[in-house]
């Protein structure tokens, strides 16, 4: 990304996943993506009891198990280790799929290529010709969950704008986008458009519109 | 923390709105949330759409909410049950709406909505009165019929045991409608047997997981064969 | 029935359970409807193992419990007590009739008013304008067991006949039935129709067909 | 006496044909029947359409198998597993057909086969290009695409403890596809890790009654972490 336009201080992952999880109210049923999204369970305090899901049939996951105390049955979706808390439970694969194609998970925080202002998410495939795309859970959370947050940088390593008017690769679902978390800002998706809600420290309206494809909209 | 148990029936049976559709759990005596609708007569909720198995048996339960012409409309595969006397008056003298859906039908209904399927084909029902009206398809050589999900504002669920995040296990035949309807309503109310501290029930035994379920009541009332 | 036209001996309900009970192999999972066919668990010796299902989510049946063993959760679909068999389970009403209606069971053999020589059986409502007919899981045990047996008189207690060339009650399933037991045969349904595999002793087939509105044929 | 457990894994192979549907359980390395998979490569059927939540890794199990060329189309959602080198090697070539399924999609049009459900509308995938070519249909004001019930010839199932009438039960995340797998599958052939009495496991704990499984055996092989 471009740095010459301020002075600024990009928000680091952890503080992306902090700032995230903080919006996150206890009670809620949450599945997290692969990726960044991940970070977030960190972020949330145990006694803030947030019921983390993944789509392998598991519900009620807590944090990563120290290495002497891993349980080898016991993965979330991106094939990491994970503990149990008090009050989880196992099921299978259509079951788990109901929760989230039913709309009983409160949210889900995906990583993605692109999201319009529309609401429309890209995130599993970067190009129409894409010769064995990996699509996942992605296509079921983005439709069947009752909020879609996403957690992405701003831009493009090479500083393309990921906040887009149209996404440009193959959708995951359209219009299924609620609010999207980046580097630099927290952008609700409302009938307006991109709403602009929290900037990084020391960036201007008009920096953020520059790295930004669509319109943006101040709250 | 975490807290689905109420502590009161008027906990339990707060919003429940006119017009509603409540799916009532249980098969037979076995299963069935006695104490929550007994709750649901008390809480004065009317015009209601009720799905079950059943029509209500004698003059209590189901059968008294009809009596007190709360229910305008049941969906059940077996209006015949035992006694079935308030229904059948009701349902002669045109006070009640019936639609009558083949038992697995109404299962798979419910599930259906539950898991996010506005609607499936089925086998069950073709060449019946139970397919007029309703679209035919082909599919590999046999002919179905489409029905939709049923979903409900409202279900009323009997566990053997829950814990505060609202994780339920069932006893035996007890089991029946209930867990289905767990996923196919808004609001899922459960009297319980018996509450288990967070963390007693086994992960891999939870039949219902908590995810389906808003309020729970604990109502040990013991046997079935009572009712 | 009129009895003028042979001396015979037709089949008790018990025989007519037994008979059909020795057609059942080992290994076979059944659910067995509401009434006379309920009878046919008590002919099948508990060492031949043959699998009992009933709608409301058992799986594993045994014999009705004696008085002072009854456990007042366990019942069947004609709510009646019943036991568990060692390796027996219990399942939710959608996964029950997902073993009948994904074709799971093996048998199932049900009452009924009218069976047509094509298959068509009619079990559930004796009239078009029958008010409020009780359906249950019949239709779906029909069009969904692998067999479907009927057990039934062979004709109403007026000398009407039950096998009929064409069902005038309506129907629970057409062209569903495989084998009918009644009190005077054994009736398989075949391409060609009934065919007649055996008969009560005494009876003749004229006297037979005399009782049947539909074409039989012998095996 | 039923006994499905069978003493050699040609007795648990028998009769696979060549052109099959093999379900294959799992996610991950949790869960997955390794043995039988290698079993399969043993026993030869070819022209194989594999369903299974990824396509293989490294050299070995699902991997091997198409290595070997008896693969000739694979159904999952997530080719991009870690190492999927044989996988993307074969596809490159145009060696392997591949048919990309949203996850959920994929357990379902599995369960839905096993359930009896030969088609189902579902929101998943709408407005994406895995809607491309799909019924369409606007129910209750959101819009739906037709999906089809996958049918398994053969499930390939890993669970916990198993008896002789294949009752199941599966460890922590180890159930995953693996109940899905087994009610969708004309053949369901079983490894287990435990085998346990007839009346030992606890019928309400059973997670697959026996009625979906065909062929038990019994493979103790520890811990997934090794795979």
């Amino acid at each position: 990304m471009s740095a010459t336009t301020a002075d600024f201080k990009p928000f680091t992952r952890q503080q992306m996943a902090q700032r995230a999880a903080a919006d996150i109210p206890e009670g809620w049923y949450v599945n997290l993506g692969i990726g960044i999204p991940t970070l977030i369970a960190d972020f949330v305090p145990l006694d803030r009891e947030v019921i983390f899901h993944s789509e392998n049939g598991v519900l009620g996951m807590g944090p990563a198990p120290e290495k002497d105390k891993i349980e080898p049955w016991l993965i979330n979706a991106g094939k990491q280790y994970v503990t149990m808390r008090a009050g989880g439970s196992f099921c299978h694969h259509a079951d788990s799929f109901a929760m989230i194609r039913g709309h009983h998970l409160d949210l889900c925080v995906l990583g993605a290529f692109q999201v319009a202002d529309n609401g429309d998410i890209a995130n599993w495939a970067t190009s129409e010709n894409d010769t064995a795309p990996a699509v996942g859970g992605a296509m079921d959370l983005a439709a069947g969950a009752k909020r879609l947050w996403v957690l992405m940088e701003h831009t493009t390593k090479d500083g393309q704008a990921k906040l887009v008017s149209k996404c440009t690769y193959p959708l995951t679902a359209p219009g299924a986008v609620k609010r999207v978390y980046t580097n630099l800002a927290t952008i609700d998706v409302t009938p307006r458009g991109f709403v602009v809600t929290s900037m990084a420290p020391g960036l201007s309206f008009d920096d953020l519109q520059a790295r930004t494809d669509a319109k943006l909209h101040l709250a | 923390m975490i807290n689905k148990i109420v502590q009161t029936m008027a906990e339990a049976m707060e919003g429940i709105k006119d017009g509603s559709i409540v799916l009532l759990g249980g098969f037979g005596a076995v299963g069935q949330p006695n104490a929550l609708i007994d709750g649901l007569i008390e809480q004065g909720a009317k015009n209601l759409t009720v799905a079950c198995n059943n029509a209500g048996t004698g003059r209590i339960g189901l059968a008294r909410l009809m009596d007190l012409g709360r229910v305008s409309k049941i969906i059940c595969s077996f209006p015949r049950s035992s006694d079935p006397v308030v229904f059948e008056t009701l349902y002669r003298e045109g006070k009640i709406e019936l639609e009558i859906v083949p038992q697995g039908t109404l299962a798979e209904r419910m599930r259906a909505a539950g898991a996010g399927v506005p609607a499936f084909f089925t086998a069950t029902g073709v060449g019946t009165k139970m397919a007029v009206g309703k679209e035919h398809r082909e599919i590999d050589g046999r002919t179905y019929i489409l029905e939709k999900a049923l979903k409900g504002d409202v279900a009323l669920v009997e566990a053997w045991e829950a814990d505060r995040w609202g994780n339920l296990t069932y006893k035996q035949a007890g089991r029946n409608f209930n867990p289905v309807m767990a996923m196919a309503a808004d609001c899922t109310i459960v009297q319980t047997q018996h509450v288990r501290e967070l963390g007693e029930l086994n992960p891999d035994h939870v039949v219902t997981p908590g995810i389906f379920v808003d309020r729970v009541l604990h109502v040990p009332y013991g046997d079935p064969s009572g009712f």
